[in-house]
């Protein structure tokens, strides 16, 4: 068994009204210094040691993410 | 002879009722389909409706653009049969790849409902040939993730295409790209749009009967064929 | 892991039991053991404390509803086809169609978690009507906050109000309706009082019971994990493990996360079970979870019923019997099958992709025994647990200071009399939180799916049809001053109900029935109780001067903080009958020139 | 300028409804070997050097992260 992390965020193009929300709502609630603020999706995934890299890839591609205004990041991390 | 519209059903869809009462109104009969079902049943038309597929869990439409039924609307549609996609509906045209761009969360962040005036921008598609060109129509918008988005690229293809069919009057509701409502494929026969024209084809039940233009326009371009 | 029996629970009479961290007084506990002739296990101790606790037993209010049987006529019972005890209250509306609907609060878990409590709510209020059988149809939310410039005003009244939407939205029911009041009463103690009516043929009526010995008890829906047990988890640290080893389970978060595609789908499952005909008896699982839904059925049923724990399908590993049962997972409904049609039924929990397991049986005999793998964890008289809990005739008093805030009346506030003045006022009251409009709230609800809807904001009353081919439809508004309410808790509990009565009124529908959401501070305070008594008798007073039962309603007690009790609030809703929507009266003026306007009553 | 990143992640015990149906979506998918998927948020923060660890830990407490069923982690990334 593997555990694999999965980022998507939205490509840097794409509006991103969540993480806009919270940008200006920060200096609001008293925290400075926050230049900018993205905001995503973390999936965390048991998978068993027979998936390979090139099966998470496409996981990640044809389902976690939507390549048309998303990018994402694929991590196996430490068991 | 008697038009045959398909209305699928996917687990969390809501609006299919309203869909297939909106296809009789036009005096279509209205076929349900199935999501796990390929058969499209022999219907000259399909409509994907609104509601929450899948609860839009991970995107809106990502989980039912895998359904088997929609690999049969993809390929009927690549044969020119007309596909309507509302709300949810259009999410997942989008990410079947049958319409371009993709549709994001509000730019306010919270659902909105309200009677929405829509411009008709082109009505040379399966979908909107009974509307004058720059007419204003009033129907219900409700969606949380209607902020229509694509890249740069697209959007000037659309425009330049004359692809976008619906546009937003007054205030942007959800922060769509260029105010658009809604946009068709480059035959126009795949029509997708996020507010809801079934929810306005009689003034009983919805602010107006402006929608039901679209499923009188699906008549002509079936009957007309 | 070492789980309580029947057997060791008669072998060890004297082992100490945390009943009363579990809610229970002594003299509660010493009545179980009477009951059971023995202590009870950890998993009975659990069902009872459940059971036996406010919310459940309605110990303190129940002597209180004799005042609604009381004053029923032959007249309000006409229609009336379920009334108060059942999930939710049903009429007969005619053409062959009945009407259920119920308000239900779920304030306190909307107070600790506001999105997740105010959409919980809504999941639990259209479970109770399914379990009618009937398809719901529509909900309306009735809210109260603290001042809205308070600042927990700003954390708790968008997630509520994200909740109730997120929530009903997903599952394709219209928002018709409700209520947004402000009061610093409620500051600590928000209200969130949600209503789902739902319609059935008169001969589809679906009540909870579970008779016929042989019959299998299915429990379909979501799976059951560590929601909302907090209070039962004291029960894993003296007589077993929990699953991290420590001996005692870390403190649980007493707050359910709501799964409204999960819910989506086991209604649209439970309609195509109840048109196929195969439901003996069905019982949503609301707040006590299992241990109400097994007793519940048994109890109103014919015979006795097993349950296996083991085959309830889990989401957490280690779970004990006591925890199984009390879980609040949400998204669960329990059903009584004939044996012939369990495939049946399996098969459409399949189309629709719902997890189902057959958990036990209907037996012969009167008790409801539930064991864990081959070993009785639990064997009680079920009636003893859902129906036969305490009955509390709490002390009532008059507060002493009544008479001083009656007199402190509104002559000696100062009037405007300079029309720029008066200008000014209704200006101000106009912006005024409990005046100003409500878009912002009822814009994130979606009041068109499924096509019904004829009425909703910024009507009145909601209406929605229900024949296409004939126009009959309903109306429904719910309404309350709790002001009004304190000052005189009898007239003000009436006002509410000729308000929610003329809301539908005006709409052009006849009203029929009511049902009461009773939100009132603790029961132990006689002043509160004084409060309580008065807004019911107010209430069935009421309804007989206007013809129309009570059939069915919800109390929310405890509502305070500190001693300081919420402004006494009960919410009434008014269900009216149309026989053709397109009679009916939209609310506002000025549709055409020259209207006359017209001042009824003074 | 640092860049931070904060995982959200509903709690074990707490239901997750979106992993549930990410789960549930794969085999259908022909994607098979996955046992489990838990979904969460993935914020991605430009922030001042003046902005110290306390600051943040405080964000995500009150505002990225709902303490009553979601836990988080901040993580300063390499610029
Ligand atoms: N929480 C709510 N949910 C749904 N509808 C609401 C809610 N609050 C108010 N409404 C609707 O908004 C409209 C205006 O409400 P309100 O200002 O309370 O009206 P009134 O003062 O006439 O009772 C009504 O149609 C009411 O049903």
């Amino acid at each position: 068994m593997a555990r694999v992390v999965v980022d998507v965020m939205p490509k840097p193009e794409i509006l991103d009204p969540q993480g806009q929300a919270v940008a200006n709502a920060l200096p609001r609630l008293g925290f400075e210094g926050i230049t900018s603020v993205r905001q995503g999706k973390h999936f965390e995934l048991e998978v068993d040691d027979s998936v390979d890299d090139a099966a998470l890839e496409k996981i990640a591609e044809t389902f976690l993410a939507n390549p048309v205004i998303e990018d994402w990041v694929v991590r196996r991390v430490g068991a | 002879m008697s038009v045959r519209v398909g209305v699928i059903t996917f687990p969390g869809t809501l609006d299919d009722v309203d869909a297939a009462r909106a296809a009789r109104y036009a005096e279509a009969e209205a076929v349900p389909l199935w999501h796990g079902d390929p058969d499209l049943k022999g219907v000259d038309a399909v409509i994907v409706p609104g509601g929450f597929s899948y609860g839009d869990y991970l995107r809106c439409g990502a989980i039912a653009r895998f359904a088997p039924v929609m690999g049969s609307v993809i390929e009927a549609a690549g044969k020119g049969m007309p596909v309507l996609g509302i709300c949810n509906g259009f999410q997942i045209l989008c990410e079947a790849g049958l319409l371009p761009g993709a549709l994001i969360r509000n730019s306010g962040l919270h659902f909105v409902c309200k009677d929405q005036w829509l411009k008709v921008e082109n009505n040379t598609t399966a979908w909107s040939s009974r509307y004058e060109k720059g007419a204003e129509i009033l129907v219900p918008l409700k969606s949380g993730e209607g902020g229509y988005q694509a890249t740069q690229s697209t959007v000037d293809e659309l425009e330049g295409e004359g692809r976008v069919v619906f546009r937003y009057v007054g205030d942007n509701p959800n922060g769509s790209r260029n105010n658009i409502a809604g946009i068709t494929s480059a035959n126009g026969r795949v029509v997708g749009l996020m507010p809801h024209p079934e929810h306005a084809i009689d003034a009983l039940t919805g602010p107006t009967d402006d929608g039901l233009g679209m499923f009188l326009s699906l008549m002509d371009a079936v009957v007309n064929a | 892991m070492s789980i309580d029996t029947v057997k060791n629970a008669e072998t060890t009479p004297d082992q100490e039991q945390p009943f009363r961290e579990l809610g229970l007084k002594d003299d509660e506990y010493a009545r179980i053991r009477e009951i059971l002739g023995r202590r009870p296990t950890d998993a009975e101790l659990a069902m009872y404390s459940i059971m036996w606790s406010e919310h459940c037993s309605y110990k303190s209010s129940k002597v209180h509803f004799r005042h609604f049987s009381e004053s029923l006529t032959d007249e309000m019972r006409a229609k009336m086809l379920a009334g108060i005890g059942e999930n939710a209250g049903v009429v007969d509306i005619g053409d062959g169609w009945a009407i259920t609907f119920k308000v239900e609060s779920h304030n306190h878990p909307s107070y600790v978690e506001p999105y997740q409590g105010a959409a919980t709510g809504v999941g639990g209020i259209v479970r109770d009507i399914i379990a009618m059988g009937a398809r719901p149809l529509a909900v309306m939310d009735s809210l109260r906050f603290g001042k809205a410039d308070a600042p927990d005003t700003r954390r708790v009244l968008p997630g509520v109000v994200a909740g109730v939407g997120g929530y009903g939205n997903c599952l394709g029911l219209p928002n018709i309706g409700g209520e947004v009041v402000f009061d610093e009463s409620y500051a600590g103690n928000p209200l969130v009082n949600a209503l789902c009516v739902g319609v059935l043929r008169v001969e589809d009526l679906h009540l909870a019971h579970a008779s016929g010995a042989g019959n299998k008890i299915i429990l379909f829906g979501a799976r059951t994990g560590l929601d909302g047990i907090g209070g039962v988890s004291v029960l894993a640290s003296d007589t077993f493990a929990g699953d991290d080893g420590s001996g005692k389970r870390k403190k649980l978060p007493a707050v359910q996360v709501g799964d409204p595609f999960t819910e989506k789908v086991l209604i649209e499952c439970c309609l195509e079970l109840f048109q196929q005909g195969i439901v003996v008896g069905i019982q949503d699982l609301g707040g006590a979870g299992l241990s109400c839904a097994t007793s519940e059925l048994a109890s109103a049923g014919d015979g006795g019923m097993h349950v296996y724990l083991e085959r309830v399908p889990l989401r957490a590993t280690g779970m004990t019997p006591a925890e199984i049962l009390s879980s609040e997972s949400q998204e669960r409904m329990c059903a009584v099958v004939a044996p012939e049609n369990v495939d049946a039924f399996m098969a459409v929990c399949a189309k629709w992709d719902v997890i189902a397991s057959e958990i036990g049986e209907v037996t012969e005999g009167e008790r409801l025994v539930i064991t864990w793998n081959d070993e009785v964890v639990v064997d009680v008289p079920p009636r003893t647990v859902a129906h036969e809990g305490p009955v509390y005739n709490r002390p009532i008093e008059r507060p002493a200071d009544q008479d001083a805030l009656i007199a402190n009346g509104p002559e000696s506030l100062a009037r405007p009399t300079a029309a720029a003045d008066i200008l000014k006022t209704i200006v101000t009251m106009a912006a005024s939180p409990n005046l100003a409009s409500r878009r912002w709230v009822t814009q994130q609800y979606d009041r068109y799916v499924r096509g019904g809807t004829v009425l909703a904001q910024p009507s009145d009353a909601g209406m929605i049809r229900i024949d296409e081919e004939t126009n009959r439809g309903i109306a429904l508004a719910t309404d309350c001053n709790g002001r009004f309410t304190k000052l005189d808790p009898y007239a003000g509990a009436q006002l509410a109900l000729a308000e929610a009565y003329r809301n539908v009124s005006v709409s052009g529908a006849t009203p029929i029935a009511v049902s009461d959401c009773l939100n009132f501070g603790s029961p132990e305070d006689p002043a509160v109780m004084w409060q309580f008594e008065q807004a019911i008798r107010g209430i069935a007073d009421g309804c007989r001067e206007l013809g129309i039962p009570v059939t069915g309603g919800n109390v929310s007690f405890y509502n305070q903080t500190g001693s300081t009790a919420i402004l006494p609030t009960p919410v009434i809703g008014v269900l009216g009958v149309i026989d053709d929507v397109r009679r009916r009266i939209p609310t506002g003026i000025g549709a055409e020139a020259g209207e006359t306007l017209l001042l009824l009553g003074d």
